[in-house]
């Protein structure tokens, strides 16, 4: 008893002593890390640091990793996500300890990059961090950061990771993070467990927070350091779930995914199958309306360039929608009006249009340009452990759910879209019944533009601003208004988010490329079974 | 009766009107009394439905002018003809096909003069029951006679001052053409309604009428009272 | 004063063509080069008959007539490949030691000759046939056909299929062992081009203006009224639509050899769209005037991009406009109202002198 | 008989259109079909010709079986159709319209090589003659009057010299002079071809009914008879004719 | 013919002679072609100022080959023939010099080639100024496995469906199995051209890409690769766990794009703006102002990258080469051209001996968050070129002096 305690008191003074040696040797190797005397001393600072593992160190090795790690007198700052609306950052100290930085009034410090002094890590070296990152990622402000952390936390006999665990799990904050985090404590405790009742009740907690490595980690326990078969069967048993739920959580993905690019092209669907319905014709110029929009957006995020955060695209859906409409109107006024009995003639006027707008953007814009993400649209929700699900894509997704909404809501719920269905099937007969054809004509021009506008605006979320990225869509487009049956909004909806699920499971069997030739010809062959659309007018006035 | 002491409602004075080259109404006049209807007869293909469509706007004037009310309507386009109080059942029935029964009487009130009139639907199930079963139903699937009812209805809930009718019964039921002419003569009586209807059937038309017109190439060559229309008098036109 | 009109336009197409075009190259003023891309306007203007009939006369709007071209080019491209080596370069560099089987027969140049012809028409009569028995028709053929020449596109740009993928096939030297750099063979190939354009002239003019013809005019005005007239409609459309096919095929066989080049670019939904887009331009329904619009649009390409680099795409998307605006039916629709104008003109004067 | 219909049975969505339990037409049989707006009679048609498909029944046509056939087989089998709305070719001339519907050999080889002999330009002409259609020969069909389309297709009918003609309304607006002619007309052709008529006109059906009419209410075969027993049928007036037939009383 | 007017009035009297410059500027190439043609206009003005070559001022004749094959050949059978051209600058993509490659052949004319391609060719009438593979691919992939770059261990080898890509990943397949790397560990994957959506693809990524290790070797082209970066970051991959090493992303595309989930990740080119050499702080000076002053969209915000650079470069090595011969036939310049050095803004470089191509530097960078690469390495010296691959094609070579072209090695 009495040796026990003497030994347990050493040990405690050698933790010590290591600890404050570690200490020493830490801000040693900081300094020698932030003005290396060559390369080599540098890597090996590092090296060094990434070996002992001292969490006071971690803020700064985390702003290595993030590269955002500035000198200012010689302090080792870095810089808060997101700058104000002048380009400049709120600043903390990392080391020796993180506290944000003041000014003489008290005020939080703001300076812009240019005021800072870069501490240039080469990207080896920042290799060198790879292995440690999760470990001081569990300090990282950002809870989504600390929940990727835990999930990648290797090593974890380690009794000084155990240890950085404990600590940082019992200051866990954030409900998610806290979960996972206790989780890979059970992890620990699963390999030191002595009897088969707690093995299994921690390989149940593992299989039940699941995470990244689980299975990996189940598997390995189950085929090595199990203590008896019982436990290894069972640990496997639990892994091969997990696997199987894997798969299906890709399953989720993939529907996801075609529910995303559905949407994507249900959106400019929308406006393609009303103007069509109007002018009676492929409006050749739909794709450079979405060009439009998406150029619009592009401005007002170069208008917004001074900060203002997301403003600039919350600004930007409506604005798009305006743009893209106003262009679209004063081409019905200048061009279309003249030709609405007259389809064939559209085709070719749009096509020139179409020509004219595409170079036009050309030469304002010159060329591959895009929108930067908005924050709140950035990364995505982790929906399941293997799940993430992008936020940019849930808003595309839900922006045309609204879409569709209030283009029923417009369509059919209301006078204005009663005369422009009406306008739509019989333009002399509604002139005769008081509807003023021509403002609903342009309306309704304003509307199928506004809608491309929009979409394109939405698509700057996923992809680029080209003059000519109307065309990449357009062919698809068309594809999901006439499988849906022209002028159907239910048939566009359905098939659009068809062609979507269909195009991603094909992409799961096939390449992309075989992938998009199946769904053509799958197409094809539906409208040998259903050659008027999914939704077919039936009856006499089918006949037309 | 004694028409030359009542403004007429609409007069046609030396209309010319063509399809592009082909010039059909050559000088055509007509005048019509407040509160009658007016026939214009003739035989086929001599312009009566054009005249028709000239008066609603939907063909150009050349030459000559149209007065409704005292009031010049020569160059106005369709649907402000609508909106004073012009309604028009065109031959061929023209149901936006794909709208519902309920959606093609909706459109009627587009043209009504106070914006938040409501739909009639009692009095128009009252003259066209067969409507009322199929208010859901897409107008373009009615049969002939139940499209041309649909659309003398749907004239009819403008509650418009002038109605112009081409053939109407054309196609209709023999009862319910019959109950279409008394309708026709209670509106006028009750509301002060004036009728220009396009007729071939002399016997719907002697039925209704008040004043006649006979129509040939173009032009009116003949007209008179209700009194004078018979057979005998048509006789010598017809036959050219 | 119709049949006037007409040789009028005939006189004055093979003056210019077939006597001062090439007597202007043969006096030096005009390159082989120019004398060549004419050759090749030609090519397009036969493909362009193909779509006039099919949709003009027919009102059956196919976007696939770039693809019969294309395999039409293929065709013989392939000879001309096995004409220089037996074994392409682009085989020889994916390992692969044989020549594939469906390479074979065009080491002859007759059973090229068939071949180019029968693969589209046969192809045409199949996709026709599933098409057209199950009522596919106006937009919705157009985007069908539209998508099935995208999903060719995209099989053309695959190496596996041994087409030389996105590069296609190029670098020909001999044809039936002339010299294709040769600036004879390059005038014989021009007269040729136009010998054929004038005949597939002859010949659709002899469909529109039979019997046929008017079928077709009728199955575009009112397809069931035709079928209650009992005419097997389907057959008819088949049949033309294998005669536009066939068009289009000798259009990119004669095309090839002039050009030097075929890759799948040639069938992209813009190569597609741009066929149709000629015949509208020139007068849809009016065989002169797909000619001239497929002539004229070709010519503007070219000419435009070389002076106007910048803002070529300007003057053509403003000509399609305004050509839709101001002349109802295209091109030839133009010269028929500014003939009538003047006319008015000169039948107003004579009556104010009188 | 000629056409033989069993039990044909029609719906659109649920609803009824059609519930015929027996009709049939023998050789050379003007035969009327009446009944209030949306009885089912151009149903009916539709049905003889191929345009709209039976949900169950049997239509035999000189003993054969034609539900389920195409239109084209039909119409090359010899039955011809006028619709309710006039329909034509309307961007070919008149004369094409009439010279597309000449009885001939109708495929692509006979087309592509056909010529106009004099046996068939005469027979174009004296149709047309008939029709009074000679003097817009040369005019687009899209631009005739209603009254000349309604002819034009009736001259189309004629041309195709069809065994069963299918006339919906011919005489829907036309003055009564034309109406009395295209009476006439009926009549004649009636000497050689079977006829289905189907009119509103009541004094028209006088003139032409001369054997049965058939009166069908609510897609049902009400009653069959002279034109006697129906116009003086106590359900046919209720339902159709109306309380006191004016028309009728006029004659 | 609008610019030619402009760069004539600088010295009207003098005698020109004519270049052809055949860059797309319509159509899906004009995007990445337009910048080439604004450096070799760039180039030419600055001759001219210079006084010219060979005591005439230079005249370009720009033409617009539309991204469209057919024309590319087209328009040079029309420089070539119509207008006499003695040079002609131009082509980006493998299917338009190939194209134009018999043009050039049967006229004698001369194209310089400014991009990075998959070699595999060996014209007599082409001067190939970009990359071959052992000048980009190669290194490229030794440096991910190297232990400085990461100790890289599985590849995905991601591409649009052309011949490049294609080409360009059987040549790093090669590479990567005579390195050890076990064939399950390389995945090689096609999209087709304009690809926008990339969510499968990044699953299949995030996947392989789970227990650390693997890196992309990427040939996305053009404007998928907006939504290939962004869908990257958005599903939660970033540099650290999977960098993308790309081969066809340079500033140019980067120019505007939304660079902060671009940031880490690699590219593998011979020339990088970054590089600060003085003369192309020059170069990239003298662009920003070209372009400013010509009202170029972009103005003074324009970067420079490989292609421009050696679009810049082939007109001065052209200039060069002429007056080293002292004439302007073609087959003197392309003697003259053998050995040439200049030096350019990525330093000095040198024509090969024996073949129309440059050996150069060649750098890995990586993207900063103005779009700007920080070079990560750097090879010592120049890199010869081999335009046939020793490890597909290890029987052959060109050789145009001692060869006649292409010839099969003992
Ligand atoms: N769209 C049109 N284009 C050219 N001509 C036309 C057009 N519509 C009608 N016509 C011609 O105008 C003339 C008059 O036609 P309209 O329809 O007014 O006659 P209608 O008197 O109403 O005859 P119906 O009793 O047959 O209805 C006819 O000769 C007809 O051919
Ligand atoms: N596609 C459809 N959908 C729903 N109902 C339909 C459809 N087609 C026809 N009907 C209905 O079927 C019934 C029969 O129509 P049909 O046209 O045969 O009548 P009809 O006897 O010819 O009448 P009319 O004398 O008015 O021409 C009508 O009530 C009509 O509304
Ligand atoms: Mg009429
Ligand atoms: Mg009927």
């Amino acid at each position: 008893m009495k040796n026990s305690l003497k030994f347990g008191w050493i040990l405690l003074l050698l933790l010590v002593a290591m600890a404050s040696r570690a200490q020493d040797s830490s801000s040693l190797y900081v300094a020698q890390l932030l003005h290396p005397q060559s390369d080599s001393v540098r890597t090996h600072a590092i090296g060094r640091l990434v070996a002992l593992r001292i969490p006071a160190t971690f803020p700064l090795l985390m702003a290595i990793n993030d590269k955002k790690l500035y000198l200012l007198d010689n302090q080792a700052i870095t810089i808060d996500g997101k700058p104000s609306d002048e380009e400049k950052y709120r600043l903390h100290r990392v080391y020796p300890d993180t506290r944000p930085l003041h000014n003489s009034s008290g005020d939080p410090l703001l300076l812009s990059l240019s005021q800072l002094k870069t501490v240039d890590i080469p990207r080896a070296d920042r290799l060198l961090l790879l292995p440690i990152a999760p470990l001081f990622n569990l300090y990282s402000p950002d809870a989504q950061k600390r929940i990727q952390a835990y999930g990648q936390l290797t090593d974890l006999q380690d009794p000084q990771v155990q240890k950085i665990l404990a600590d940082v799990v019992s200051k866990e904050t954030d409900y998610n993070a806290l979960r996972i985090g206790k989780e890979s404590l059970y992890a620990i405790q699963l390999h030191t467990a002595k009897n088969e009742a707690t093995a299994k009740a921690y390989i149940d907690s593992i299989a039940r927070n699941w995470s990244d490595n689980a299975s990996a980690l189940l598997t390995a326990y189950g085929s090595g350091k199990a203590f008896n078969t019982n436990t290894a069967n069972y640990a496997i048993e639990k892994a091969k779930q997990l696997e199987s739920k894997y798969d299906n959580l890709q399953r989720i993905q993939n529907l996801f995914s075609g529910l995303s690019l559905g949407s994507i092209l249900i959106l400019i669907a929308l406006g393609l199958s009303i103007v069509y319905g109007l002018a009676g014709v492929i409006n050749m110029a739909h794709g450079e309306f979405m060009m439009i929009g998406a150029y619009t957006t592009y401005c007002i995020q170069m208008l917004f360039s001074r900060g203002y955060g997301d403003w600039f695209f919350i600004i930007s859906l409506p604005l798009s929608f305006i743009v893209a409409g106003l262009m679209g109107l004063i081409l019905e006024r200048l061009v279309i009006r003249h030709l609405y009995s007259k389809p064939l003639e559209s085709l070719l006027a749009t096509w020139g249009i179409s020509l004219i707008l595409v170079q036009t953007a050309r030469l304002i814009f010159g060329d591959l340009t895009a929108v930067k993400t908005p924050q709140l649209l950035a990364g995505g929700w982790q929906a399941a452990p293997h799940l993430t699900l992008p936020y940019n894509r849930i808003f595309i997704i839900a922006l045309t759910a609204v879409m569709v909404l209030l283009t029923y809501l417009m369509l059919f719920k209301t006078k204005l879209g009663l005369q422009i269905r009406a306008v739509t099937q019989n333009r002399q007969m509604s002139a005769c019944l008081g509807v003023e054809t021509r403002r609903i004509a342009a309306v309704t021009f304003f509307i199928g533009s506004g809608l491309a506008g929009l979409a394109g605006c939405a698509i700057t979320l996923i992809g680029n601003v080209v003059p000519d990225m109307g065309q990449t869509y357009i062919v698809d487009s068309f594809l999901v208004v006439v499988t849906g049956g022209v002028g159907k909004l239910a048939g566009t909806i359905v098939s659009g988010l068809g062609i979507g699920f269909f195009t991603k499971i094909s992409e799961a069997f096939f390449q992309a490329v075989y992938g998009k030739v199946f769904i053509l010809l799958f197409i094809m062959l539906f409208m040998q079974y259903k050659p008027k659309g999914l939704f077919p007018d039936k009856g006499r006035i089918a006949e037309e | 009766m004694n028409h030359a002491y009542t403004a007429p409602i609409l007069s046609v004075n030396q209309l010319v009107a063509a399809y592009g080259q082909s010039t059909i109404l050559r000088g055509t006049t007509l005048s019509m009394q407040k509160g009658a209807i007016t026939t214009v007869m003739g035989r086929n293909g001599v312009g009566k439905t054009t005249l028709l469509k000239t008066i609603m706007g939907l063909l150009p004037v050349q030459e000559g002018t149209i007065t409704f009310n005292n009031q010049d309507i020569t160059k106005i386009p369709s649907h402000k003809k609508a909106k004073i109080g012009i309604a028009y059942v065109p031959q061929g029935r023209e149901i936006i096909p794909k709208l519902s029964v309920y959606e093609n009487l909706q459109l009627g009130l587009i043209a009504h003069a106070d914006k938040n009139a409501k739909l009639p639907e009692e009095e128009i199930y009252h003259l066209f029951p067969i409507l009322k079963d199929f208010r859901k139903r897409a107008g373009g699937n009615l049969s002939g006679g139940q499209q041309q009812q649909l659309a003398i209805a749907r004239a009819l809930v403008s509650n418009p001052t002038l109605l112009l009718l081409d053939e109407p019964t054309e196609g209709i039921q023999p009862s319910i053409a019959q109950e279409i002419g008394s309708i026709l003569q209670k509106l006028v009586k009750e509301k002060g309604l004036s009728v220009l209807l396009v007729e071939q059937k002399i016997d719907f038309a002697t039925q209704v009428t008040d004043h006649y017109y006979f129509m040939d190439r173009g032009k009116m060559v003949m007209d008179g009272g209700a009194e004078e229309l018979n057979h005998k008098a048509l006789e010598k036109y017809i036959s050219v | 004063m119709k049949t006037n009109n007409s040789s009028l336009y005939y006189i004055l197409f093979i003056a210019i063509f077939a006597i001062l075009l090439p007597a202007g190259h043969l006096s030096g003023f005009l390159s082989i080069n120019t004398i060549s891309i004419w050759g090749r306007y030609f090519c397009f203007a036969i493909a362009a008959l193909g779509i006039d009939l099919i949709w003009g006369y027919t009102g059956i709007l196919s976007m696939c007539q770039a693809f019969f071209f294309c395999l039409g080019s293929y065709g013989i491209a392939m000879h001309l490949v096995l004409q220089k080596t037996a074994l392409p370069d682009f085989m020889v560099w994916n390992k692969i030691t044989t020549l594939p089987f469906f390479w074979q027969p065009f080491n002859s140049f007759s059973l090229t000759v068939i071949l180019c012809m029968l693969i589209p028409a046969a192809l045409a009569f199949l996709i026709g046939f599933v098409l057209f028995k199950s009522r596919i028709k106006g937009v919705y053929m157009a985007i069908i056909t539209q998508a099935l020449t995208l999903a060719m596109w995209l099989i053309f740009l695959r190496n596996e299929t041994n087409l030389g993928g996105t590069n296609g096939l190029t670098d020909f030297k001999t044809l039936l062992g002339f010299d294709l750099a040769n600036t004879q063979v390059k005038l014989a190939l021009y007269f040729i081009s136009f010998t054929v354009l004038c005949l597939a002239y002859m010949a659709c003019h002899r469909i529109t203006r039979s019997k046929f013809g008017k079928v077709l005019q009728a199955i575009r005005d009112s397809e069931s009224r035709v079928s209650y007239t009992a005419y097997h409609t389907v057959n008819f459309k088949l049949a033309v639509f294998v005669v536009a096919a066939l068009l289009a095929a000798v259009g990119g066989m004669l095309y090839l050899p002039q050009t030097g080049i075929i890759t799948p670019g040639r069938m992209d939904v813009k190569a597609s769209v741009e066929m149709v887009m000629w015949v509208a331009l020139g007068g849809r329904g009016n065989l002169k005037g797909a000619v001239i619009g497929a002539l004229l649009v070709n010519f503007l390409y070219s000419v435009c991009t070389s002076w106007f680099p910048d803002s070529w795409l300007f003057i053509l998307g403003f000509l399609f406009v305004i050509t839709v605006l101001y002349f109802d039916k295209g091109l030839i629709g133009l010269v028929t109202t500014l003939r009538a104008r003047i006319g008015n003109l000169y039948l107003k004067t004579a009556q104010t002198t009188n | 008989m000629l056409l033989t219909v069993n039990n044909l049975s029609v719906s659109f969505g649920g609803v009824h259109a059609l519930n015929l339990d027996h009709f049939s037409v023998g050789e050379k049989e003007l035969r009327v079909i009446i009944g209030p707006n949306g009885a089912g009679k151009s149903t009916l048609l539709d049905i003889i010709c191929g345009k709209t498909r039976a949900d169950s029944g049997e239509v035999t046509f000189k003993g054969k079986q034609i539900l389920g056939k195409n239109e084209v087989t039909i119409a090359e089998m010899g039955i011809g159709r006028k619709f309710q709305k006039p329909s034509i070719f309307p961007e070919l001339t008149v004369y094409d319209n009439l010279l597309l519907a000449v009885k001939t050999k109708k495929d692509i080889f006979s087309t592509l090589f056909f010529r106009v002999t004099p046996a068939i330009a005469d027979r174009i002409h004296s149709v047309a003659m008939r029709l009074q259609l000679n003097g817009v020969m040369y005019k687009l069909a899209g631009a005739l009057a209603h009254g000349q389309k309604q002819w034009l297709e009736i001259a189309i009918v004629m041309l195709q010299d069809p065994t069963l003609m299918l006339i919906d309304e011919p005489a829907a607006g036309m003055s009564d002079e034309e109406t009395e002619k295209t009476g006439g007309l009926l009549l004649e052709l009636a000497k050689t071809h079977s006829i289905i008529v189907i009119e509103h006109d009541m004094k028209f059906i006088e003139q032409i009914a001369n054997n049965l009419v058939t009166v069908l209410v609510r897609g049902k075969r009400l009653m069959e008879g002279t034109f006697d027993e129906v116009k003086n049928d106590q359900r046919v007036i209720d339902c159709y004719l109306g309380r006191s037939n004016a028309q009728l009383e006029t004659l | 013919a609008s610019k030619s007017a402009s760069t004539d009035s600088t010295a009207t009297s003098k005698e020109t002679v004519k270049i052809g410059v055949l860059h797309s500027l319509s159509g899906t190439m004009a995007i990445s072609e337009v910048s080439l043609k604004d450096a070799v206009q760039m180039a030419v003005d600055e001759i001219n100022a210079k006084g010219g070559v060979l005591g005439k001022q230079i005249e370009p004749v720009i033409v617009d080959p539309a991204s469209d094959w057919d024309l590319f050949a087209e328009k040079a059978k029309e420089l070539l023939i119509d207008k006499k051209v003695s040079a002609v600058f131009g082509c980006w993509t493998s299917v338009s010099r190939k194209s134009v490659l018999p043009v050039f052949e049967q006229n004698n004319g001369l194209l310089f080639y400014p991009v990075q391609y998959e070699g595999e060719e060996c014209s007599n009438s082409v001067i190939y100024t970009g990359a071959t593979p052992n000048q980009q691919l190669i290194p490229a992939a030794e440096y991910l496995m190297s232990e400085k770059g990461g100790g890289y261990k599985k590849f995905y080898l991601l591409g649009t469906d052309y011949v490049f890509p294609r080409t360009a990943n059987k040549i790093l397949k090669a590479y990567l199995l005579s390195k050890g790397i076990p064939k399950e560990n390389i995945i090689e994957e096609y999209t087709p051209f304009h690809h926008q959506d990339y969510q499968t693809i990044i699953s299949k990524i995030k996947r392989f890409a789970a227990d650390g290790k693997a890196c992309i070797l990427s040939t996305i082209n053009g404007d998928s690769n907006v939504p290939f970066y962004k869908e990257f970051a958005n599903q939660g991959l970033s540099a650290a766990t999977c960098p993308i090493m790309a081969f066809s992303v340079a500033e140019d595309e980067l120019r505007s794009m939304d660079t902060e989930f671009l940031v880490g990740h690699l590219a593998a080119w011979n020339y990088f703006q970054s590089n600060d050499l003085p003369e192309n702080k020059k170069f990239v000076d003298d662009f920003k102002a070209f372009c400013a002053k010509k009202g170029l969209p972009g103005g003074d915000k324009r970067v420079t990258d490989d292609p421009i650079c050696w679009a810049y470069t082939g007109v001065y090595l052209w200039a060069k080469a002429a007056e080293k011969a002292g004439s302007f036939d073609v087959s003197k310049v392309r003697n003259a051209l053998y050995s040439l050095e200049f030096n350019s803004p990525d330093g000095l470089v040198k024509m090969d001996a024996r073949n129309h191509h440059l050996a150069k530097p060649v750098v890995i960078g990586e993207i900063k968050p103005d779009g700007q690469f920080d070079i990560l390495w750097k090879s010592e010296g120049l890199v010869d070129p081999q335009p046939w691959s020793p490890l597909t094609s290890p029987d052959k070579d060109c050789d145009w002096v001692n060869h006649n072209g292409t010839y099969a090695k003992k």
